[in-house]
């Protein structure tokens, strides 16, 4: 683990609650599902710091995209051009996804590690598809990308979208036998209602939760996994979606 | 920035708090550089911890409700202590016991494999009907005299300023032979899901919130005639200064690890530029 | 937003703390708009306080050290409670006694011309050398039960979390007789100043700092059976919503004045919110 | 009591650590030693505001001058013109200097307060005279105004500057007796050595200490005075430097 405190070289808004951080960070080498734990104010208070994943990794720049939802990511989001961030990481286990025809499901800015992983696919001439849910037609994001890196994609939204529904709905349609593998990143709720479907193939899920350390020191990021307690932070982020007992 | 307590050296005053840095293991570099580290609660038997949320963030701190998580001691010491002993500090293992008895078991299966012993007297006391000991200066009383018997290593109780008077319970504690005292444990605390309508997390307050009142515990006990160690909400060289003045002979960092694993290394600075400047 | 408590009717459940808005006779719109005000402590005898400083900031709060200055009851009945009850809101006056027989006096001289009495049982005991009667649930009781046999009014404790678990505290004061209890008073906190190696400040820590705290304790005291006042850290309509899910009946808002005189009219409008929307 | 929240419209650095902010701020009244509580950040660590003294206002814009001396003053440091600041007040008793011929102290940033002083001298047509000392030559502030301002001026500096001294080594020197009335601001130790020369006119001071709420509420900001203790957010901060007792 390294820290690095580092200015801000590009900021985008992809929609009213949805941003996207660019940093220049020779050296760092990360794998998908990985993360960064971005330190919200240089005072104690928030006293933690938020982890946000890696959406993009090219030529040292590296793209973190960021949902508001509360305090900690407001005071991110009131950040420019030019202002410094400390970082601190990467975190999460070296997961080294295999080479197989697979399919990525995203849900709202659970799109935003998956994009990385697409990433990694294509560098590493792996096909897959893709399908990605939002609530209304103006939440999609990284989609132009996206539709360049997958074989095939289908986008979806609840509202306001030529097609209507939740990826769910579209999971339950397709045909899962043409991927050997899925992964998964979005809402707890539709991880929950995936793992419902059980699906025939192995399917991974990218797990966000609220964490202390996010790096192994607290145990503070228990999910249960298998009959026992598993770190979200070193034993995940990415766990097989099966495994999880999401009651617990 | 030598310190001798207890009549052992350790290289500085500044030490990692139990429970904040798990065994020293994943940041070594920093274990190194350290007085000394306190390991998590260790307990009789493995134990699974609590279910999620497990942390949750307050004002300029943080609630925990870890549940005691780890290995157990047996698996402590077959597997994890010999890791532990390779790196260059002094081990203090807590010791967290639910019967007097525990205590007794843990500290008589480590002993003399470890530099000292700190009793984590926080955990409900099963006998006593899941009352924490730590309330209790009989029991704590009776809990150091017991372990007093099982070793010679330095024995230091880690005291809670929850609904009891640390002073009370830290004189019985020296009174039955304690070596030294750490203050102050995380105190009771509770956030509340205003959205599900339910209790969101109950657990332990730690972080820069409670420095105030753990610098309070230990300039109360200051003339007790033992080195206390101070503990609560440290952050920087200016926050262990405050401690020793208050009357601590070293400190231990907690919360400050989960903002920053290095931030033990840089206390470590701030304090020597303060204590050589000044 | 109405509120029913004590048998009294308030204008809503918010009320400004002891000590952190005068005789509430500075910034009246504000007091016409809460639902109650308590005063500062009253004592016997006119008192001039504490030397400075009496404020110091922490993390996400502030220690201070007033030492009850007030100008006693006969000057607080003669002079200032005509003034207060031309404000439109409930007058609640915190009675500092440093005996048992103080609260009896300041009681007995207010009795029938204010809505309620909140006991203040922080003060340091003189006739117990000094310790907080606030610790002691015998003398608590008795307390309460002499001050019940003078007056038909609501009679309120003000529980501290100092030292001593105020469930055991709060269960004995109802029994002999309390309506409700207010907890928790500011927590024992110290500061140093360690440019001069000194003592910058010992006194009672508060602010949002202290709210996981305040929380835990009425969470603790949710089934004693009278209405709890919540206190401590509030600084909006969601820090009370939590407060009422906690167990409270009303809260009262102390620091956060001292930022902002006009908090409590925002906490009342955001607590609206949230009650109505929700 | 009104609380505004204001646009920073100037900011400007008169010395490596003291600057002064700007604000359009039509419709305030403010008499000689009257200050605002500024809010140092929208979140509450730092808690409390801090006291801040108007150094001047004329046709509606308010300067404020401020020395960074901890985290408070650090941190407004760091607001630039077009942020916001939320300021309360004006706080402090209404003093009415009376229209006689004035001496005014100034040690280091307590001059802000006296500057502001001197404009309503101006306005009112009061003579005065002003000793202004600080630290080093590079220290003086706001001086060519002050200069336009009072009839006579000393300047003093401890070094680097070519009258070497204190402000309380020049009033030693200086016929006392020329003046109806003296005003002085600046740290504790200059009030106290002045206190000590027993001056034949009325001294008035600015007090400054760390506030609690700064209006009164809270009680936090006494000052022994004539043998009780006053408040200086409300019975001061002009109080009669005779009558301070600085050992309590
Ligand atoms: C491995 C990982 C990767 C992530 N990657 C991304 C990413 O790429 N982009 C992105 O936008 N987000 C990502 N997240 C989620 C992101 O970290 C959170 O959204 C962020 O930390 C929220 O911070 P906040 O201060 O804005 O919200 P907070 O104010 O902390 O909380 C938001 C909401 O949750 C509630 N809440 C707070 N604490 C708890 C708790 N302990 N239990 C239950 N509810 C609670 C609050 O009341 C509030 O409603 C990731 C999370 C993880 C674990
Ligand atoms: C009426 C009034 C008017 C003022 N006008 C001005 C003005 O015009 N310009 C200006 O620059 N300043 C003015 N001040 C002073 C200004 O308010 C302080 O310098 C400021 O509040 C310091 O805040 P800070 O957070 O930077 O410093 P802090 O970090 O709060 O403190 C600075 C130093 O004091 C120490 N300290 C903190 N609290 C205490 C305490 N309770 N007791 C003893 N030491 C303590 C700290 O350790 C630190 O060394 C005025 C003060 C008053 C009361
Ligand atoms: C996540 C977490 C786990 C902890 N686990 C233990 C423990 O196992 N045993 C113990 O005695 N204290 C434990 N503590 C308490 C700390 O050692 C320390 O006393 C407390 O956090 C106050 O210090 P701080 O404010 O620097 O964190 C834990 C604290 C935290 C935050
Ligand atoms: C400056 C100050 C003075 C106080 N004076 C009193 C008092 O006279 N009597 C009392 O019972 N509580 C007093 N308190 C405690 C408050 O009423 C309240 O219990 C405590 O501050 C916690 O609430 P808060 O965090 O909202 O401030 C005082 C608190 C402060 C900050
Ligand atoms: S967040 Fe601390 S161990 Fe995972
Ligand atoms: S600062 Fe609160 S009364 Fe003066």
């Amino acid at each position: 683990m390294i820290s690095r405190r580092l200015k801000i070289i590009r900021k985008k808004w992809y929609t009213d609650n949805i941003f996207g951080l660019e940093f220049n960070y020779p050296g760092l080498r990360p794998l998908p599902g990985q993360f960064l734990q971005i330190q919200v104010d240089e005072g104690v208070d928030p006293f933690l710091n938020r982890p946000i994943s890696i959406a993009s990794y090219k030529r040292a720049r590296l793209l973190m995209v960021i949902k508001v939802v509360g305090r900690g990511t407001k005071m991110l989001s009131a950040k420019e051009r030019g202002d410094q961030v400390t970082l601190f990481g990467p975190f999460g286990r070296k997961f080294r996804p295999k080479k197989k025809k697979s399919l990525l499901i995203a849900g709202g800015i659970g799109v935003a590690p998956l994009h990385f992983l697409a990433e990694y696919f294509c560098k590493h001439s792996v096909n897959f598809d893709m399908i990605y849910g939002v609530r209304t037609n103006r939440d999609f994001i990284l989609r132009k990308d996206l539709e360049q890196m997958a074989d095939n994609t289908i986008w979806v939204a609840e509202k306001g979208y030529r097609r209507a529904g939740t990826v769910v709905s579209v999971v339950k349609k397709i045909d899962l036998t043409d991927y050997e593998i899925a992964y998964t990143c979005g809402p707890k709720e539709m991880l929950i209602a995936l793992q419902k479907l059980d699906m025939p193939i192995p399917v991974y899920a990218f797990c966000e939760d609220f964490l202390g350390c996010g790096c192994g020191l607290c145990l503070g990021c228990a999910i249960m996994y298998r009959g026992e307690y598993k770190r979200i932070c070193v034993d995940g982020p990415i766990l097989e979606l099966g495994g999880i007992d999401f009651e617990v | 920035m030598k310190c001798r307590i207890f009549g052992i050296d350790f290289k500085n005053p500044v030490f990692l708090a139990s429970g904040t840095f798990e065994f020293g293991l994943i940041y070594k570099n920093v274990s190194n550089r350290v007085g000394a580290i306190f390991t998590k609660g260790i307990t009789l038997q493995p134990r699974k911890g609590n279910p999620p949320p497990r942390v949750h963030e307050t004002a300029c701190g943080l609630i925990n409700s870890v549940g005691l998580e780890n290995p157990g001691v047996e698996v402590f010491s077959r597997d994890i202590l010999p890791q532990m002993r390779k790196l260059k500090t002094r081990i203090i293992v807590n010791v967290a016991g639910f019967t007097p008895d525990d205590f007794v078991k843990i500290v008589g299966e480590l002993d003399s494999r470890v530099d000292a012993f700190e009793l984590n007297v926080s955990c409900p006391n099963v006998k006593k009907g899941g009352v924490a000991f730590g309330r209790d200066p009989d029991i704590c009383a009776e809990v150091v005299a017991n372990v007093r018997r099982v070793t010679k290593l330095p024995v230091i109780v880690k005291l809670t300023a929850n609904f009891c008077d640390p002073l009370i319970v830290g004189r019985r504690c020296v009174e039955a032979g304690a070596d030294g005292l750490s203050l102050i444990n995380t105190l009771h605390a509770m956030a509340f899901d205003i959205d599900k309508k339910r209790v969101l997390i109950k657990g332990g307050l730690s972080g820069p919130a409670i420095k105030p009142v753990a610098l309070f515990c230990v300039h109360r006990l200051k003339d007790l005639g033992v080195p206390l160690i101070g503990v609560g909400g440290i952050m920087s060289g200016r926050d262990v200064y405050e401690f020793l003045l208050a009357g601590a002979s070293a400190v231990a960092i907690g919360s400050a690890t989960l903002r920053d694993p290095y931030a033990p290394l840089r206390i470590i600075k701030e304090l020597k530029r303060l204590t050589t400047s000044g």
